[in-house]
């Protein structure tokens, strides 16, 4: 650790997960050593760290303390991308179906937040919902006041008499919605496939090490086809999961409910090359400009840019830092790894 | 008796008094959960004795299914650890760096002023390169605690190092002593009470920052515990961590202020705080 | 040849001065008692012979010399409010000195050595009567224990100089009396050259072999502060223990002397 | 000179021995920046001294181009507000139980039980309840730093009432003071240094809730702007701002400092600590 | 009828006596000057007078009532160690009991009240020779100064009892006469009951009426923390400034007692 990732052929490989239930797997998956086997199988090893402060990983990655860690589609253009880090999105592991919401106290709609406060974790997937739910009443952001509140608060917020509207993730969003009084009015089940949860990887780790990210798509879809069963083997599984992130079987059940899970490599493959992911991207990139969080260097949303499957691209290509690939989870997908 | 200075408990009113907030702060919290529940049967927040007493049967006496240990015990082996060296660490660095800048005017002028400004970071602000320098690991965690009391011990420790009488220096010189004769004889064993006393205001901040750190990079700990269980507002598990990290640090704090009595039974004064 | 010589010294703080022209020169193995009105800066002026502070004017010197720049262990002290450490038992105090001349590094006794140390300490703790309280801590010890303390302390490292800041003070006549022969067989014993501010005329002829009195020569009323105390008188006293009749005198008079201070003496309000 | 005790540096050597951790810190970063900047020039962890520059320019003499307003003063003045009320609520509340603890046998049992087990209590661990109780507006971010100095103030200053010496207080009684006239003419006026200096050693801590409460929820403040830019590791903005909150609170130690020195003149000892 | 009755009096620390079976009956206006050896319990006995400490055994009564639990202003002290307050100049110790009597809730004096108090103290700090420092904090005082500073203080509130601890033992004979004239001016306008522990005998018989000697009746050399002190001469004394041929003799005597603890007179270590 300190030193960023050199680019070269390498054996120990380090990557970062934190809490969410699209990256509990992650947690299975090192823990009874399902990594472990794929490592061994590419002749390399991978170390799996959980990170608590999803965030602080993402920074640990960017800095280069590690070579890959799990993020949504947005965090990977804002942080790392923009903080020129050329990043790959190996693995497109989900995307929220109703894991993000904005959530009011009593009979609002979304027009009557005009004036308000709006509790969220600013500049994160909360806020980018927030936007796509104000554009979808033809307001702006400027007509009510986003209030910075951090996420481990945000239930006991919800709880005070001044906090009026929130928009968070789950499993914060299923106790808010849970409050007496709590109606949900926005979630991401409104912008499906919008927020995406993926596992990103240095790009120059990944050109010099294909191995690395064989060992990763291999571990992870074999966790898949654990956890997707119904059988005692996959609660087990899911039932680990939901323990380790703090809840239980039927909990985390309720989690993966609203979060579409691309259990088969091929669907995620498919979602990849669909037109609508760039159209994706360049809202996102979009809002992430009118925020200030490509970085103030740059002067436009062009400034950062993005490679998808299908040749697509968007923004300046001289200076590509986001790639989304599915030559690995093809590969998965094809059962050659 | 007169004046309420000179007026004294005996030794039953002295418990009693002693207990008397800690019944009221009980009651009121009764009284507040009682309240919340008749509204709202399944309310979180501030749930009844019954949670507590489930809660904590839960995670002290039944093994975990998962790995089969006991989660309070793992986690609060590994907190006291972190904070045991990061302490260990911070007191040792305070002792030195406080008696150098205390003592010897050269190390003040050299450090006295860099110590006033970095004990004024706020550590947590600079966290990602506080994570890059150290790792993710223990290392980091221990140096946290480290990072965060370390100013504090030594600015503590060298401002009571400059009260020593100056006679008790000259004194020392015309005994012959060198400077570091004066250290060890004259001026360490005398700071030895303060380093306590300083240990001990320094066991609050420590046990912040252990948390802060448990729920930034951590598989197991108290801190983490209460980190990983927050989101679903489980305060029938945060409470009972909350107060079991309280009584471990009284604990702790009440076996220095004795271990200090009695070691340092030269010193005049009055006991028992 | 003058073992201290003092040349033209003077202390002031702010526009305050305390000490102003002094000089003097003192040969070995001399005692002089130094007496002079309360606050006139008899303590700076044995501060100064410490090093531990420095003259706004004029120096000292001892064997030729420039006085060193720091208290060393060739002047001990005896300070006039007790200054024994509070951190170690009466023993601890007593061997500390040894301790310090014997072990650079730990400063510090340990088994056999130790037992040797306090064997010898018990000794002078025995003749300045503090044995039964060997093992107690200063902050239990009366002041008059506490000085006999301190001058038992000063002692065990044989210091060329010995500068006594009213030693004797708080002691009852009879211990006085053995403090007296201690510090006087020592006197003899190492050749030790000793400085003593005494108010007790009586013992400053006693022990001493000079006398130096600190007074203010000039005085103006309007500004008390404008000037500094001297020596004015400088005595010698050969034989110690019956005072010849004309010093005889010459104290009667010093002891009559009216204090520069003495206000009329109206009625308290 | 011999002993090092003794030794002081000149006036000039005073400034340059002063300085000389500050270069050696400031060049220490500014060798790690470059290497990290010559692998990656996008590098956000360790940015150049003319990112800084661009920041702070941009923040501070720039208006916001939503707002209209300057940022760096904008959030200046918040923090500030929010400090300064915090810091003197518990200044206050610190000196009179502090007072009351370390002179009164009876406060001492009733409340130092209550106090040193409260100085425990790791207070973002409950903010839910904090948030009942208080909200989430100003209040509950003044709170916050009450309920984290305070106990401090408290232990610290009760532990020194408490070493006056007895004579003291018995001289006192003998001239008639009464217990009221004990506290206000014998005990306050000699505590006040001890505040000062217990006031200095918490403005760290203070900070450090203070930041901590504005990442809570805030819209405005160092703290928020330093966790909202964090969200995209935005270093060459945390950096000015952890520099401006250090040299702040330097600068308010700095002023205390010398407060002390001057208005306690009558203190005996070394002082520039 | 006597003021002060102090029956079978003890002191304990732990397995140590200090004081045992002392029996005491003084009546107002007495001036009882108190000596003996250092460390026999002097500063102790004038501490349960003051109820500062609460005796082991015995009990003393004042005015045929049980002494007071606490200090209070009837009983004014002068302790052996300066107990002046470090953080009010010279001037404002003396007006704070006059302030502390006056203001019951600031117990500060302000404005033209504040100027007629110190153009008061002002006459008291003549007469003590301290006009010249009125403003300077303790700290920058001589120990003398300190002291008589203290004996100011002690005096403003025209105590019934004063108690004084070896109050003159730091001060030059000039300065010591005049402080004697201040106090037994005091005494006798005021009506006052002294106790002043000194070790200089004739000062004690020149200002008491009374003189007490502490000392122990047994002494067990094995264990000598066994037995404590008591009163052991409690000598009238009438006349004040020149003493009876009796009386000399007698203060010769207690002057060469040789001190308990004197120890054989071998050589130093
Ligand atoms: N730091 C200081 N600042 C100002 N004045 C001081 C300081 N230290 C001492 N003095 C003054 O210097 C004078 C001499 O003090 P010193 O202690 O030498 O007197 P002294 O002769 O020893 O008196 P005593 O017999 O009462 O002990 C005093 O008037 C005192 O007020
Ligand atoms: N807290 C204590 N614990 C144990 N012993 C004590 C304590 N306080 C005093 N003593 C002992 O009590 C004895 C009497 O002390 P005190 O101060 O009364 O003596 P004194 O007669 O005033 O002596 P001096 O003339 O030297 O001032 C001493 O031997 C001392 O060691
Ligand atoms: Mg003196
Ligand atoms: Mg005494």
């Amino acid at each position: 650790p300190g030193q960023p990732a050199l680019a070269a052929k390498k054996e120990s490989f380090r990557v970062a997960w934190s809490i969410y239930v699209g990256w509990m797997p992650w947690a299975y998956a090192a823990e009874k050593g399902i990594v472990d086997k794929w490592a061994k199988k590419y002749g390399i090893e991978i170390e799996v760290v959980q990170i608590n402060d999803y965030i602080e990983s993402i920074n640990q990655y960017t800095a280069g303390a590690f070579d890959g860690c799990v993020m949504t589609n947005m965090d990977a253009l804002s942080i790392p991308a923009g903080g020129g880090l050329d990043s790959t999105a190996l693995i497109l592991g989900d995307f929220s179906n109703g894991n993000d919401g904005l959530v009011v106290k009593g009979d609002l709609g979304i027009a009557d937040l005009t004036g308000k406060n709006v509790n969220l974790v600013e500049l994160s997937v909360s806020h980018y919902l927030l936007a796509r739910a104000l554009d979808s009443a033809g307001i702006a952001e400027r007509d009510l006041t986003v209030v910075n509140t951090s996420d481990a608060d945000m239930v006991a917020a919800f709880k005070t008499a001044e906090v009026e509207a929130v928009v968070t993730w789950n499993p914060l969003l299923s106790e808010i919605a849970a409050e007496p009084g709590a109606k949900v009015l926005y979630t991401s089940e409104d912008i499906p496939g919008e927020i995406i949860d993926m596992m990103v990887v240095n790009t120059e780790t990944l050109a010099d090490n294909p191995d690395f990210g064989k060992a990763l798509v291999g571990a992870w879809y074999e966790t898949m086809s654990i956890m997707m069963k119904d059988d005692a083997e996959g609660k087990a599984a899911r039932s680990f999961m939901g323990e380790k992130s703090g809840t239980d079987l039927a909990g985390y059940d309720a989690q993966l409910a609203t979060t579409k899970m691309f259990y088969e490599p091929a669907e995620a493959v498919d979602f990849a090359k669909s037109e609508k992911l760039a159209e994706t991207m360049d809202v996102v990139r979009n809002f992430l400009f009118d925020h200030g969080i490509l970085g103030e260097g740059a002067p436009s949303p062009d400034y950062v840019g993005m490679t998808f499957p299908g040749g697509g691209t968007l923004g300046d290509s001289g200076n590509t830092k986001l790639r989304f690939d599915v030559d690995y989870m093809g590969m998965a997908a094809a059962g050659a790894l | 008796m007169g004046r309420l200075i000179n007026r004294r408990p005996g030794r039953a009113g002295q418990v009693l008094l002693g207990a008397l907030p800690f019944i009221l702060l009980a009651a009121a919290y009764l009284m507040a959960s009682d309240a919340r529940l008749a509204v709202n049967p399944n309310d979180k927040l501030l749930p009844s004795v019954q949670s507590f007493v489930d809660a904590i049967n839960r995670l002290a006496f039944q093994p975990d299914p998962r790995k089969g240990t006991y989660i309070l015990w793992d986690d609060t082996l590994a907190s006291l650890l972190r904070l045991g060296i990061g302490l260990s660490v911070a007191t040792g660095f305070g002792l030195v760096a406080g008696v150098a800048i205390g003592l010897l005017p050269l190390a003040r002028s050299a450090f006295a002023p860099v110590v006033a400004v970095l004990s004024m970071v706020p550590p947590l602000a600079i966290l990602p390169i506080l994570f890059i320098v150290f790792g993710l690991g223990e290392v980091a965690k221990v140096m946290l605690i480290v990072i965060g009391v370390t100013p504090f011990m030594v600015r503590d420790l060298s401002m009571s190092v400059a009260t020593l009488p100056r006679e008790q220096l000259v004194k020392a010189q015309t005994l012959g002593a060198s400077t570091w004769q004066i250290v060890t004889r004259v001026v360490l064993p005398q700071t030895l009470p303060r380093l306590v006393s300083a240990l001990r205001l320094s066991l609050g901040p420590a046990w912040l920052f252990l948390i802060s750190s448990e729920a930034i990079a951590a598989t197991e700990g108290l801190g983490y515990r209460i980190f990983l269980v927050r989101r679903y507002l489980a305060m029938d598990v945060i409470l009972p961590y909350v107060a079991w990290i309280t009584l471990l640090a009284f604990m702790i704090d009440w076996a220095l202020r004795h271990l200090s009595d009695r070691a340092f039974d030269w010193q005049p004064g009055e006991r028992g705080l | 040849m003058s073992l201290i010589s003092v040349r033209n010294l003077s202390v002031r703080y702010g526009d305050f001065t305390v000490l102003e022209r002094v000089n003097l020169e003192v040969a070995q193995q001399e005692f002089c008692s130094i007496v002079g009105a309360s606050g006139c800066g008899k303590s700076t002026f044995l501060r100064l012979l410490l090093s531990e502070e420095q003259p706004s004017g004029g120096e000292i010197r001892i064997d030729g010399a420039p006085i060193a720049k720091e208290p060393q262990a060739d002047r001990g002290v005896v300070f006039q409010r007790y200054s024994v450490f509070p951190h170690l038992s009466v023993i601890e105090n007593v061997i500390l000195p040894m301790e310090l001349e014997a072990s650079a590094f730990c400063g510090r006794f340990f088994g056999a050595r130790r037992r040797r140390a306090k064997e010898e300490a018990a000794h002078l703790l025995e003749r300045v009567g503090l044995s039964h309280v060997r093992d107690a801590y200063p902050k239990t010890l009366s002041g008059g224990m506490q000085q006999r303390l301190a001058i038992a302390q000063a002692l065990i490292p044989k210091p060329k100089v010995l500068l006594l800041d009213e030693p004797f003070g708080a002691l009852d006549p009879g211990t006085r009396q053995t403090m007296h022969e201690i510090i006087l067989s020592l006197w003899e014993e190492e050749k030790m050259t000793i400085f003593m501010v005494t108010h007790d005329l009586k013992e400053g002829f006693k022990l001493g072999t000079r006398l130096l009195v600190f007074d203010k020569l000039r005085w103006d009323p309007q500004a008390p502060e404008a000037y500094g105390a001297t020596i004015t008188y400088d005595l010698p006293i050969d034989r110690r223990d019956v005072l010849p009749p004309e010093l005889e005198a010459k104290a009667e008079a010093l002891n009559k002397e009216p204090s520069r201070n003495e206000g009329p003496l109206n009625a308290l309000p």
